[in-house]
């Protein structure tokens, strides 16, 4: 059964139709790659999947726990509804430490009332041990736990990347949508980057859609690429398959 | 060389006298000008022997305008400075704010311009035992204007513009409007500005339509500059009384001869006035700042002037037979008035009302409380 | 972690010596009547740069409006006290709840409005609440409210102001307050972990006013006289500088200057003509050379120590 | 023509640059290559004026760069692409085309060169009206290049311009690139994308925590194992 | 009883051409007012617009205008419009001075760091001032014809000043509107506003740009000050506090940083205040004027003219 259904979604701004008439049924446990010239839509259709824009047309539902439409989604109801994100332009909390930029993505997760944070009650002592463990675990994952206590705006701009991705399995999604993870990694990064996306899904039973201009990582771990230009569906299937469709070696990836 | 420090300690001591004025913040205006007036008072009394036989010390200190910090700052005269009296402060409001620390610690606080009738009485109606003014309450000026405006100058139809920030306005406009309306004069309108405004047309327009023969504005001459002027010139060309606020040569650079033609106040004294003691004050203020005293200076002046009566008989610099020396006083000659104290720490002194003629305000009656 | 480890124990019996050596000093007139009011002021401003630290530091919203809640705060505890006779914790309790809700009242424009767009809102909400009192004549208007009952004595200030910082650090070191500092950080990236930026946004007003409320009491009962022009513009500024002198977002800036600033300020009674001129000097020479303030988290190193949540983990 | 000696930046207490040494010749094409942090970025801004190095030496023709602002260096002819686009998010893509031409007063030339950005990225002329911060990423680094070209520079410096671009557009700016090395101008090319690079270049620097740690030939690089293994993805 | 009243006076004086009059009246007065705030609030918007800086001290160096034109006037006799422009320039050069010595220093610091500088500036002028002046009132001599035109052959009048005051607003405004968006001048301050690295990659010197934005929002501050002190012809080291902040309100709603919006923002400012005052509220002028520009800015969050640009994401 397909969790995510996207029924002819369009968005327009203006003039410019950023995203239209996009129909497309995903199932779970897989990842999912969407590739597209620069302007394509993709990353206004994620927009569209988290709440940040509303649809001009069509609706997106989720079945990840239970129904839901894009009628009712809302940014921060989003990790709610098991679906968490990373940004194009890295959009980590500066000037607070890794650990804390961490632990922010368990927000959702977190059950003390306004007078435990207050008065420090016992809840707030399990609560907060609990997700300070976590968080320490997804840390060492990404390799990052020697720089936990550092500002965010400190690291380099790789790791900036992984903070960001840790921080959204923090809100433990069951969809994990990243916004070209790879940009700015040199293909050893790359490469990297690849086996550990793969084993997050694996790991944290999720599914994953990205957006992303390399190559190698696209072909590498997805099961399914969907390729947008000017906002349209021009071509889906695995990785070969697209590959040679004429129309995406036209639109987007070159001829040689 | 050794020596200097032991010697210090023994010339004769000075009678240290703390000033908590308003010298920044919103009020600086009105604290500075009181700070003139007695500084040129204390410079000539220490001139002429001084109190006691002991110079006259002043510990000026800024109380921003603020209340806190005039609490703050009468409470650092009384016991660090340990000064015999405290002056201040301008308004009511910092007066007020400053009393409890001047009755705590015992020491006098004696305010020329804090005019609501509450300052030195509480809620309850009982005197608080340290505080002293030398000014009008605003019940009296009020009051007084009502009776002119009424009886004098044949007045039926009176409108207010009061500035609501102002106790004192809004002080001195309460008590017009009663005494007003008992005497069977009609209020027709009420308006209010706020310190500081400078545009007043709108609330003149409303008033002008309501054909008023009176306005009464209570405010400063900053402000009542501004208002006579644009008063005229929309046309509105009736009767204004207001209070001692009015009395500066400022009043007529702003709004002009002209516009000041039917302006009536109320104050202290005239300060056309040719009494010698008027004259010489004028003159010798005039050597000092080389400009032109008002109300505030004249009040300042006297302010020191008393105390240093009060001194005199207490006898000895202490602060305690000073308040006992202050609240006897009888008949202490200033020169905005001779002046009593009651049993409220209230003065009883006469009001003046001028009249500003070409310009000059004109001594027109005297009235005795 | 755990609620009674050492440094917890410590930091309770400082709480404690210190208010038992400070009110003896008090009791028998070694701290005199100067100093103590001058204590008043301090401990009423940190109560007033901590709340507003929670709002602009923290939650990273603009506000030129805090005099307003410390306003209302102010009278309300000056009519229960003076004019309703109530014993001074309702007062405060009145100050308090009454402030958060006008808390939660300016808080609601913050749902739509940005960064100086808000800060002009907070100083139009504060100028309506001072020209409101200057026309109420129930509270006495522009002549003010008198006669209010001296109750703030050092154990009612010591406390409230204990209770203000124990409150906001631990609010701050909660998962709530880190929502808060995220807004602050990034708003879009905090809505999409999660954060209801629209209830968090309102709580930190509402917490914030609600402290600042507990200030006004403070100062009502101390100064036993209100008028509405103390709380105008300048005094929010005034508390503003605190925050930004102490440090953005450090509690312990906060309390570092407010105590700071008084003491400059009580400095400055002794040269009145140039008072202001130098004031502005030392705020300018400040900004200049460290103007991430005395405590802010410029480097590493003091973020470590403010470090939202390590603090505790660290001791665990 | 261009000159880094001993070259040490800091940014407060962090040594971004240490002693680094890099020459340019007059025509070529440079690339400089490196991981995350190693200081490739914090290299281009020193050289255009934005950070001012604590010693060391920059030489443009023979000529000490240090005492320069950035402005002033834009106008000696060394233009430069920052890293992440940084274009004028609420000016139209017609405006910040023209921007790039501030320094310059040639009214028809621009005309010109403007019409030649325009061939070379047509997607510009699509949306020459909306404002730049509503590109989409690829189209912001389109923008960012064409504004460079617009100062005609003589020395251009690249920031990662490929980052985030399709791969057909990455190929066509690498194609641009020579293109516009052929046209006489120098370029000093900072990428990720290790591969493109060396395959574009004359000559490559590979720089690790803020030092150079390997120079030479573009060509020779490519084949070294141990490049291969830390920058070519094996 | 009341009413009864009431009603028999508007019986008694019932006179539509009265009321017209009165309209007319508080319109024009709405208007003069109005020009006055947009007048300062132009230098101020400006400033904003291009360092993103507000500008404490704008109403300061207002202050300061006003003084150099009453010492002009005053003490050296100079004509009206002599004084106009070496006002203007003084205070070009004085903003520029704060701005090297006050401003820069803090321009790479947080934005509420750069706002605590400016009110230490703006302190410091205002009590720097008084220290030498004192608090008292001064008064500008007459310069400018004191006339009353009369409106449309009624009573209603304006104040031939006032035409002065709306000219030069609406001059200004045009002329710093071209500056702005078809100067090189202006694109570069453009420029500098929305990215200060890459304006220097343009080629645009910061420092020479910025120092631009404060000489002529100095400028404009100055003329507003000589302009408006010989209009009220009394002047204090306080008088730009409230001015200041209103004018300040002005640009907010009209959109700060945005030229035509300060004018906007003013005239509307100034209208509200007077038919607040007009329909009897005068008590709470002040407060409507502040709930208008919160309802205002609810509705529109960037100000009248404020275009809402959502961040991309
Ligand atoms: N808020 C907006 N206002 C106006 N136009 C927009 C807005 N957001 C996106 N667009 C336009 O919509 C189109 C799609 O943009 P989007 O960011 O989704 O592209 P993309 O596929 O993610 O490209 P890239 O790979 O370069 O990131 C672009 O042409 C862009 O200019
Ligand atoms: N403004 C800054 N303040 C403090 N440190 C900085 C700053 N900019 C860069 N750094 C540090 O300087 C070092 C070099 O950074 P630089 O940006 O030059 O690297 P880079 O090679 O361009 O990396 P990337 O491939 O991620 O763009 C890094 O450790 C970085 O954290
Ligand atoms: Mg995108
Ligand atoms: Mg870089």
């Amino acid at each position: 059964m397909s969790i995510i259904k996207v029924n002819n979604l369009s968005k327009s701004f203006g003039g410019v139709k950023a995203v239209s008439h996009i129909n497309m049924a995903i199932d779970g446990g897989e990842i999912i790659g969407i590739i597209g010239p620069n302007g394509a839509g993709k990353t206004t259709f994620f927009n569209l999947l988290t709440g940040i824009y509303s649809p001009t047309s069509g609706e997106v539902i989720y079945n990840l726990d239970k129904e839901v439409s894009s009628k009712s989604f809302k940014p921060h109801k989003m990790t709610g509804y098991g679906v968490a994100r990373t940004f194009q332009n890295i959009r980590l909390f500066k000037n607070m430490s890794i650990i804390d930029n961490v632990l922010l993505g368990y927000h959702n997760n977190m059950s003390y009332g306004l007078l435990s944070s207050l008065f420090r009650l016992p809840s707030f002592y399990k609560n907060e041990t609990k997700a300070y463990d976590e968080a320490l675990k997804l840390l060492e994952i990404f390799n990052l736990l020697d720089k936990k206590d550092e500002l965010a705006s400190n690291l380099p701009y790789g790791e900036q990347r992984k903070v960001e991705i840790a921080r959204a399995l923090a809100a433990k999604p069951k969809l994990l949508l990243l916004d070209e993870p790879a940009a700015g990694m040199n293909p050893n990064e790359t490469k990297e980057l690849t086996t550990l996306i793969n084993w997050i899904k694996d790991e944290f039973k999720l599914t994953i859609i990205l957006i992303e201009h390399d190559m190698s990582l696209v072909m590498g771990i997805c099961s399914k690429v969907f390729v947008f230009d000017y906002g349209t569906l021009i071509a889906s299937g695995t990785p070969n398959e697209v590959q040679n469709n004429e129309q995406v070696i036209k639109a987007y990836l070159g001829g040689e | 060389a050794q020596s200097t420090s032991n010697v210090a300690s023994n010339v004769p001591e000075t009678i240290k006298v703390g000033l908590n004025y308003e010298l920044s913040g919103g009020v600086a205006t009105y604290g500075q000008s009181l700070t003139s007036g007695v500084e040129l008072a204390v410079e000539e009394i220490n001139k002429n022997g001084g109190v006691l036989g002991k110079q006259l010390e002043l510990v000026k200190v800024d109380n921003k305008s603020d209340n806190a910090e005039a609490a703050n700052v009468s409470s650092r005269l009384a016991t660090r400075d340990k000064v015999v009296a405290i002056l201040g402060a301008a308004t009511s409001g910092n007066t007020k704010a400053a009393s409890p620390a001047a009755n705590e610690n015992k020491v006098p606080l004696i305010s020329a311009s804090a005019t609501a009738d509450d300052v030195t009485v509480d809620s309850n109606g009982k005197v608080r035992e340290y505080v002293f003014k030398t000014c009008f309450s605003d019940s009296f000026q009020g009051v007084t204007m009502a009776n002119f405006a009424f009886n004098d100058l044949n007045l039926k139809n009176a409108a207010v513009l009061v500035d609501n920030t102002s106790d004192y306005s809004k002080g001195l406009a309460k008590n017009f409007k009663e005494t007003f309306t008992k005497l069977g004069g009609n209020v027709l309108t009420e308006e209010a500005y706020q310190a500081k405004d400078t545009d007043y047309k709108a609330v003149l327009t409303n008033m002008k339509a309501k054909n008023p023969d009176v306005l009464y504005v209570p405010g400063y001459y900053e402000e009542v500059g501004l208002i006579v002027k644009q008063a005229r010139e929309l046309g509105l060309n009736v009767t204004v009384l207001g209070g001692d606020g009015y009395d500066s040569p400022k009043l007529l650079e702003i709004a002009g001869a002209e516009a000041l033609n039917k302006v009536y106040y109320t104050n202290h004294y005239s300060s056309m006035d040719n009494a010698p003691d008027v004259v010489k004050f004028k003159e010798a203020f005039n050597a000092k700042y080389s400009k032109d005293a008002d109300a505030f200076n004249a009040l300042g002046y006297d302010l020191a002037y008393f105390l240093a009566d009060a001194l005199e008989r207490a006898g000895v610099a202490d602060s305690v037979k000073l308040k006992d020396a202050l609240a006897s006083t009888n008949g202490f000659k200033g020169i905005t008035g001779t002046l009593s104290v009651d049993e409220f720490h209230n003065p009883v002194k006469a009001v003046t009302i001028l009249q500003v003629v070409d310009g000059n305000p004109t001594f027109l009656k005297k009235l005795e409380p | 972690m755990k609620l009674f480890n050492k440094k917890n124990i410590l930091s309770f019996l400082a709480v404690l010596i210190i208010y038992a050596i400070a009110g003896f000093f008090i009791n028998t007139g070694f701290i005199d009547s100067y100093i103590f009011l001058n204590i008043v002021l301090i401990g009423i401003n940190i109560i007033l740069a901590v709340s507003l630290n929670l709002i602009t530091g923290f939650t990273g919203q603009f506000s030129l409006g805090h005099a307003a809640f410390m306003s209302i705060g102010a009278y309300t505890a000056g009519i229960l006290t003076a004019k309703l006779d109530q014993p001074f914790w309702i007062g405060i309790a009145g100050a308090a709840l009454f402030a958060s809700f006008a808390g939660i009242i300016i808080g609601i424009p913050t749902l739509r409005l940005k960064g100086d767009y808000l800060a002009i809102a907070t100083l139009g909400f504060a100028e309506i609440v001072k020209i409101i009192g200057l026309n109420t004549e129930y509270i006495g208007g522009a002549t003010g409210l008198n006669d209010i009952p001296r109750y703030t004595t050092w154990t009612w200030l010591y406390f409230c102001v204990v209770a203000t910082v124990l409150f906001i650090s631990n609010f701050v070191k909660s998962y709530k307050g880190r929502a808060c500092i995220a807004i602050g950080e990034d708003e879009i990236a905090a809505e999409a972990m999660g954060v209801n930026t629209t209830y968090y946004k309102v709580l930190a007003f509402t917490l914030g006013a609600f402290f600042a409320g507990i200030a006004g009491a403070l100062y009502a009962n101390y100064f036993y006289f209100l008028k509405p022009d103390s709380f105008g513009f300048m005094k929010s500024i005034d508390i503003l500088v605190i925050v930004v002198f102490g440090g953005m977002g450090s509690i312990k800036g906060s309390i570092a200057g407010a105590i700071l600033l008084s003491v400059i300020s009580l400095f400055l009674q002794g040269i009145p003509e140039l008072r202001m001129v130098v004031y502005s000097l030392i705020l300018f020479l400040i900004m200049v050379y460290r103007p991430q303030g005395i405590m802010g988290k410029s480097d590493f190193k003091f973020f470590k120590k403010r470090g939202v949540v390590n603090v505790y983990h660290q001791s665990k | 023509m261009l000159e880094l000696q001993n070259l040490n930046v800091y940014y407060g207490a962090i040594h971004a640059l240490r002693n680094v040494n890099l020459k340019i010749n007059q025509g070529e094409i440079v690339t400089l290559i490196g991981a995350n942090g190693a200081g490739k970025t914090t290299t281009l801004r020193t050289i255009s004026g934005i950070e001012k190095a604590k010693t060391g030496k920059i030489l443009y023709n023979g000529q000490g760069l240090d005492s320069y602002s950035a402005s002033h260096i834009v106008k000696l002819g060394i233009s430069h692409v920052p890293e992440g686009r940084r274009v004028f998010s609420t000016m139209s893509v017609f405006e910040n085309l023209e921007m790039g031409a501030f320094t310059r007063n040639d009214k028809s030339q621009i005309k010109k060169d403007l019409e030649n950005v325009f061939s070379l990225f047509p997607r510009l002329l699509e949306r020459k009206d909306q404002y730049a911060g509503t590109l989409s990423g690829g189209e912001q680094q389109m923008l960012a290049i064409g504004r460079a070209l617009l100062s005609r520079p003589k020395l251009l410096l690249l920031d990662e311009p490929s980052m985030g671009l399709a791969p057909i557009i990455v190929k066509e700016i690498f194609a641009i690139i020579k293109d516009i090395n052929k046209n006489g101008t120098t370029i000093l090319l900072v990428e990720q994308n290790a591969n493109m690079a060396l395959q574009c270049a004359n000559r490559a620097y590979i720089i690790k925590n803020g030092e150079i740690d390997i120079e030479g030939d573009a060509k020779d690089l490519m084949n070294d194992e141990n490049v291969k293994n830390a920058y070519l993805g094996g | 009883m009341h009413l009864g009243k009431l009603f028999l006076n508007a019986s008694l004086n019932f006179d539509w051409g009265d009321k017209m009059e009165q309209l007319i009246q508080q319109f024009v007065n709405g208007v003069s007012l109005g020009s006055i705030y947009a007048l300062i609030a132009l230098g101020y918007t400006m400033v904003y617009g291009i360092i993103k800086l507000i500008n404490f001290a704008h109403g300061d160096i207002y202050m300061i205008g006003a003084y150099i034109g009453f010492a002009l006037t005053t003490f050296l006799h100079v004509g009206f419009f002599p004084a106009l422009i070496i006002s203007m320039l003084l205070c070009a050069l004085l903003g520029v001075l704060i701005e090297k010595v006050a401003y820069k220093p803090v321009r790479n610091s947080t934005r509420i760091a750069a706002l605590i500088t400016a009110i230490s500036v703006s302190l410091f002028l205002e009590y720097g001032m008084m220290y030498f002046v004192k608090a008292e009132t001064r008064t500008f001599p007459e310069l400018l014809p004191n006339k009353q035109i009369s409106i449309l052959n009624t009573n209603a009048v304006l104040d031939i000043k006032n035409l002065y005051i709306i000219f030069v607003t609406i001059s200004l405004m045009l002329i710093l509107q071209y500056i702005i968006y078809k100067t090189k001048v202006g694109k570069s301050m453009r420029a500098v506003s929305l990215d200060r690295d890459a304006a220097q990659l343009m080629g645009i010197d910061m420092n020479k740009t910025i120092s631009y934005t404060f000489a002529i929002g100095s400028a404009l501050a100055g003329a507003a000050g000589v302009l408006v002190g010989t209009y009220y012809n009394s002047i204090n080291p306080l008088m730009g506090v409230v001015p200041g902040l209103k004018a300040f309100v002005a640009a907010v709603i009209g959109g700060i940083g945005i030229i035509p919006g300060a004018v906007l923002g003013g005239f509307f400012l100034g209208m509200t205040e007077t038919m607040v005052s007009a329909f009897g509220g005068s008590l709470y002028k002040d407060a409507v004027a502040f709930a208008v520009l919160i309802l205002v800015l609810l509705a529109k969050p960037n100000g009248l003219l404020g275009r809402n640009i959502k961040e991309k994401v």
